[in-house]
């Protein structure tokens, strides 16, 4: 039994941090070996927590830290399917990426900092997922922040990495701004930060009402900054200026879905706010952003990009589950789409490895001369488009059958979104994988091969990176039957919440469904493949909407407006008050200050002995006054 | 009488007995010193003044005590005259808590102080005052060179020497010497303590100045060091101490380790002059086969090796102590 | 029998001597001495507090045994300072010692 | 006269006939080695007082290890050569009338004040009491105390040091 002490987990990433951030460059590997030495011993145990777990083990280690006025500030670690399965999640996951990572940063002159920065992100994750309090769960929040911004500026060299990581950092702080309000609202009403004690308090209906509900639209704004949902979604794309492993595991499979995980760990708090506001809340950002980030990831080019916009659509998908009662839909989203998104980016971090451009344009034949990466990417492509009996067939079906049995708006916007996935996955898959190749000299990229023609330097990535791959595949194609109702649905009997009844099974919608999805792949074919309508005759037909998608709803513009020239404004008044009023009264005290410290120097002789007898003749001249009183 | 009372006088008894009884044992450490080198050179050493030249060292004391007393121009004389007492003063000192041996009556020591082993470190310290007044005084640079050095050196090691004897005090749980050598009845501390004991030795040898740590008078360099400037008595009263501190080293070494005056058969006091002679045939030995260390080189063997050495003792014996206790 | 009151005027007078060496001596060795004198009749005066007014417990002992060791600490900071400024500046008189003086 | 007080009158004045010489000489050396029979004098102070291991103490670190530290000191920085320089600064008199002020003023207090006499009696053996005590009630001082001694051995190194 390893569930009780399931705390210790994250302190193996955590050793390997401190072991290569000091040592890197003397460890076996240049670091490597320590880093996924840290996570496989994480990951093996996370896996047997989550056996214990099935087998119905249970553990909340609590420990009172410290006392803020008369209230006891308890902190601890929970251990419970919703948790367990995250941790076996996140470990594997980690696994895969951390191996996939020698692969792919070798030659990198940072390369130990590198998994020094993945290892420390690891312990973050692990430490957030076991939290059983807002304290915890906060400060894993920030850490995940933390190493999120160091690695999306890994190649700090480059002004765009720079940028992408200090937007990335100041969005989500935005989010995370509005969750600290929201816990500290939480901690008013209730008087603590254990979700245990929490959820009792609102069951007892000792907190309710319009402060739960504000309460819980407050945490979740963290959420929605971390999960890079609409309106916070913009950090997410040029966060893919970092490795793309990092991407992978940090903006796909893990910390973006952190905001979903947090949702679905205090889902009593969005369940009992009157009138399911907050839930409706939530549920509607989700559908919003499913769809939004969708028709934007059908006009990008940068074939990470397409996979972040993807990124976020999926992680709206998740949080409309959840918003529509599928909490464990929702959560199965995040399971299934973990593994098939990180294949997908490791997939694509193996092409952008040898072709040297993220530039879908410049790709194309890349099936014949990279099959393993090839077969793994179209499985991903399908288990994230949903056919069956591919892992996101199952789990995005399940979150469109609660939206269809919530409300139906979502439902439309969730069917839209899915079309729309299928066309750009359909789109990616043609421009990446079939075709002649239209790039320059991939020799260029540094491999050493000397190309000389159209697409003859080109080769299968090295094995350290493809077996990740395959790994992955495999949960991408067979994980969703975990969550088949012909199997009796063995995720919903281990991951539910008891107040919340699964929707009832509709036949029709899952043939919709499935049609939707093979429309959208041939919709694709029929504009990129067989060229009925050609994707420049569509350019010129909506070109209004082309450029509005293009310049993604002009919502970066927005905010480069409202703070740049609004907030511009503001501190350029709050700068003049500060320059002139505030250092006005400081220089003022210091002016002061100096006239009396130029008149007084003359008392300084600079010599103790002065001094000492000043002291002692001070000391007999208060006992003679005193005596003499 | 108040035990204070009985302190002071036991401390001027010690000194009025030592005098004399120094005096000889330091003529004759001057004598068995020569008879050892000699015979470690494979010479044959003083042989003519008295029987296999017994008497040389008497003879020598009296044409000492018959030469001008000569007090270099500008130095200082308060400070030069004094020098000459502090030191054998010092050495003297250190007698008032070594147990010779036992009576009927009780142990043969001046005094069983409860703070013994406290005592020796503090006179045992004091001598180096003597030797930086006597090489300031003499206005001479190698004199001063010499005290300097001495200054350096018995600061350095008076620490690993006290943390050898608060080692040994642990064990018997009494700074008290009369105790610590009872508390030896079932084993000598040096099988207990042999590091202990060879930092102690070490610490000892350098104390009292002698090769291989012998900076402070050393002939080839400084030209006798702080003492080159005296002659006569005053040379001698030099010789006395430093002879005197050596025995008083070697005394307290047998008493902490050794097991003081235990053993079987013989008389007590017979067993603790043996011990005594055995070790100081040790430091003669030693002197007579080790070259010089050079300056650098002794203060970073004391700062680096024996200090951690002797703390790394204290701490585990100090372990083994309590977990006894247990 | 000598009286606590013995003990005090004892070391008010070690304790006047040491003062006056710290205010008079332009030596910083010396000045430091006076200190260390000043410090000896603290501890006289806490070791006989201890005799006469507590005897039942050392507190006044332990005082005086912490306050040898902080003597023992400003001796040597003290001293060490004293050879640095002797380094850089040549002297060791206080009153020469006033690059910080305006 | 008993015996206890001719003790103390004679350490007294050894002691502040030493701490004069201290204070007034003008051979810096001669006031350095002044402070030794001072502090020896003091020692038997603390004999006469019970305090045996405090007067173990005082021997070892004052007489023992301060005043070589200060006559080592003396000798690397002056040497022979300061000698003739002043001793004294300027505000001698004034000087000596505070210290003479303060003198009469701690007498006075020490001589009309109503000291409270404890009862009771020191341990045969303060030794092991004081070492309890530091492992006990005291231990904090005890601690605090040896990280200031840690931190002023290193802060003198540091300070001492010849700058490469």
């Amino acid at each position: 039994m390893i569930s009780h002490v399931a705390w210790l987990i994250p302190l193996a990433p955590l050793a390997a941090f401190i072991l290569v951030i000091l040592w890197g460059e003397r460890l076996p590997g240049r670091g490597a070996v320590v880093s996924i030495a840290g996570i496989v011993l994480a990951g093996a145990a996370a896996l047997k927590v989550l056996a214990e777990v099935i087998g119905g083990a249970r553990a909340d280690v609590t420990y009172t830290w410290a006392v803020v006025g008369s209230r006891p500030l308890v902190v601890g670690f929970v251990v419970d399917p919703l948790s367990a399965i995250m941790l076996a999640m996140v470990g594997v996951v980690a696994t895969l990426i951390t191996v996939y990572s020698v692969g792919y940063m070798t030659g990198d002159p940072r390369f130990p900092r590198f998994f020094a920065y993945l290892s420390l992100f690891q312990f973050s994750m692990l430490f957030l997922i076991l939290a059983d309090n807002f304290l915890f769960i906060y400060m894993g929040w920030e850490l995940v922040g933390l190493c999120s911004y160091l690695l999306i500026g890994f190649w700090f060299e480059r002004p765009a990495a720079a940028r992408a990581a200090l937007k990335a950092f100041i969005t989500t702080r935005v989010g995370d701004f509005s969750m600290m309000i929201g816990i500290l609202l939480l901690f008013l009403g209730v008087g603590s930060l254990r979700f245990d004690e929490i959820f009792r308090a609102i069951d007892l209906g000792g907190f309710g009402g319009p402060a739960l509900t504000l309460a819980a639209v407050l945490v979740f704004g963290g959420a929605v900054g971390k999960s890079a949902q609409v309106p916070l979604h913009v950090w997410l794309p040029d966060a893919m200026e970092g490795p793309t492993p990092v991407s992978a595991l940090i903006h796909a499979a893990t910390m973006v879905a952190a905001g979903v995980y947090l949702v679905a760990r205090v889902y009593p708090l969005f369940l009992f706010s009157p009138g399911h506001t907050a839930l409706t809340v939530v549920a509607y950002i989700g559908g919003i952003t499913a769809l939004f980030a969708a028709t934007m990831g059908v006009v990008e080019n940068d074939i990470k990009r397409v996979l972040a916009y993807s990124t976020v659509s999926q992680l709206g998908y998740m949080m409309m589950g959840l918003g529509v009662l599928g909490y464990t839909a929702g959560m199965f989203h995040l399971i299934t789409h973990a593994f098939f998104k990180a294949l997908l980016f490791l997939g694509a971090g193996s092409v952008i490895h040898i072709v040297a451009t993220n530039n879908m344009k410049q790709m194309g034949g890349l099936a014949k001369a990279m099959p393993v990466t090839f077969w793994t990417f179209l499985a991903a492509t399908l288990a994230l488009t949903g056919i069956p009996p591919f892992a996101g067939f199952f789990s995005k079906d399940a979150i469109l059958l609660a939206a269809y049995a919530h409300d139906k708006a979502l439902w439309l916007l969730g069917a839209a979104g899915a079309f729309l996935t299928a066309f750009y996955m359909g789109r990616l898959c043609w421009y990446t994988f079939a075709g002649e190749y239209r790039g320059g000299d991939p020799g260029a990229a540094g491999h050493g091969a000397a190309g000389s023609g159209h697409g003859a330097g080109l080769h299968e990535s090295p094995a350290v990176m493809t077996i990740p791959l395959a790994i992955l595949a495999v949960f991408a194609v067979f994980l969703g039957w975990a969550g088949a109702d012909i199997l009796g649905n063995p995720f919903e009997r281990f991951i539910h919440f008891e107040r919340v009844a699964p929707p009832p099974g509709n036949t029709g919608l899952l043939v919709g469904s499935i049609l939707i999805a093979v429309a959208g792949w041939l919709a694709a074919g029929a504009v990129y493949v067989w060229r009925i309508v050609p994707s420049e005759e569509l350019r010129r037909r909506f070109h209004g909407l082309y450029t509005l998608v293009v310049h993604k709803y002009y919502v970066d513009d927005f905010y480069g407006w409202l703070f740049l020239g609004i907030g511009g404004l503001v501190i350029r008044l709050a700068g003049a008050f500060d320059r002139y009023v505030v250092d006005g009264l400081v220089n003022l005290a210091g002016w002061l200050a100096r006239q009396l410290g130029l008149g007084l120097r003359y008392a300084q002789t600079g010599r103790e002995e002065t001094y000492l007898l000043l002291v002692f003749l001070g000391v007999l001249i208060i006992v003679l006054v005193r005596v003499a009183w | 009488m108040p035990w204070y009372l009985e302190l002071l006088r036991a401390v001027a008894g010690t000194i009025l007995i030592f005098s004399g009884v120094a005096v000889i044992a330091a003529m004759f450490g001057v004598l068995l010193e020569r008879k050892i080198s000699a015979w470690i050179q494979s010479r044959l050493g003083p042989k003519h003044v008295g029987p296999q030249g017994l008497l040389q060292t008497l003879a020598d004391t009296l044409k000492l005590l018959q030469k001008e007393n000569i007090v270099p121009r500008r130095a200082d004389p308060v400070i030069f005259a004094s020098a000459v007492i502090v030191v054998p003063l010092a050495a003297l000192l250190d007698y008032v808590v070594i147990p010779f041996g036992t009576t009927r009556a009780g142990p043969l020591i001046f005094r069983d102080l409860n703070i013994g082993v406290l005592y020796f470190a503090a006179t045992s310290a004091l001598v180096v005052v003597g030797i930086l007044m006597a090489g300031w005084g003499s206005n001479n640079k190698y004199a001063l060179l010499g005290g300097l050095r001495s200054a350096a050196q018995m600061v350095s090691y008076e620490i690993p020497m006290g943390l050898a004897l608060i080692t040994v005090a642990l064990l018997a749980g009494s700074l008290s010497t009369v105790t610590i050598v009872n508390a030896q009845a079932g084993l000598w501390n040096i099988v207990s303590q042999p590091v202990a004991f060879l930092i102690f030795l070490v610490a000892a040898t350098a104390e009292v100045n002698r090769t291989p740590f012998d900076l402070v008078e050393a002939e080839s360099e400084l030209v006798a060091g702080y003492f080159s400037e005296y002659t006569g008595m005053r040379f001698a009263l030099f010789q006395l101490g430093e002879y005197g501190e050596m025995f008083a080293m070697a005394a307290m070494a047998v008493t902490l380790f050794l097991g003081g005056w235990r053993g079987p058969i013989l008389p007590p006091v017979l067993w603790f002059v043996i011990k005594l002679y055995a070790l100081i045939f040790v430091f003669m030995w030693v002197r007579w086969t080790f070259p010089r260390f050079r300056i650098d080189q002794l203060l970073g063997f004391s700062w680096k090796v024996l200090i951690p050495v002797a703390l790394l003792n204290l701490v585990v014996t100090a372990f083994f102590v309590v977990v006894a206790h247990r | 029998m000598p009286t606590l009151t013995h003990y005090l005027v004892l070391s008010a007078l070690l304790f006047a001597l040491g003062l006056f060496a710290v205010v008079t001596r332009r030596n910083s060795v010396a000045i430091l001495m006076g200190i260390e004198l000043m410090l000896n009749a603290a501890n006289v005066n806490l070791a006989a507090f201890n005799r006469f007014a507590a005897p039942g417990e050392l507190q006044g002992q332990i005082f005086a045994l912490i306050v040898i060791t902080l003597a023992a600490c400003e001796a040597a900071v003290g001293l060490a300072l004293v050879l640095a400024a002797y380094r850089s500046l040549e002297t060791i008189y206080v009153d020469e010692i006033n690059v910080m003086k305006w | 006269m008993t015996g206890e007080a001719l003790a103390f009158y004679v350490l007294a004045a050894l002691t502040l006939a030493s701490g004069l010489v201290v204070v007034t000489s003008p051979n810096i050396v001669h006031s350095a080695v002044a402070l030794v029979p001072s502090f020896l004098g003091v020692t038997g102070l603390y004999v006469l007082l019970n305090a045996e291991f405090l007067a173990g103490i005082q021997i070892l670190i004052y007489a023992g290890a301060i005043t070589v530290l200060i006559l080592f000191v003396i000798m690397l920085t002056e040497g022979g050569t300061g000698m003739r320089a002043r001793q004294r600064n300027e505000q001698g008199p004034i000087g000596a009338a505070v210290a003479a002020a303060m003198a009469v003023l701690l007498i006075t207090v020490a001589t009309h004040t109503a000291w409270p006499r404890g009862a009771g009696t020191l341990p045969a053996y303060t030794t092991a009491a004081i070492g309890r005590s530091f492992l006990g009630a005291n231990i904090l001082v005890f601690e605090g105390t040896s990280i200031v001694l840690l931190v002023s051995l290193i802060g003198a190194i540091i300070i001492a040091r010849k700058e490469e």
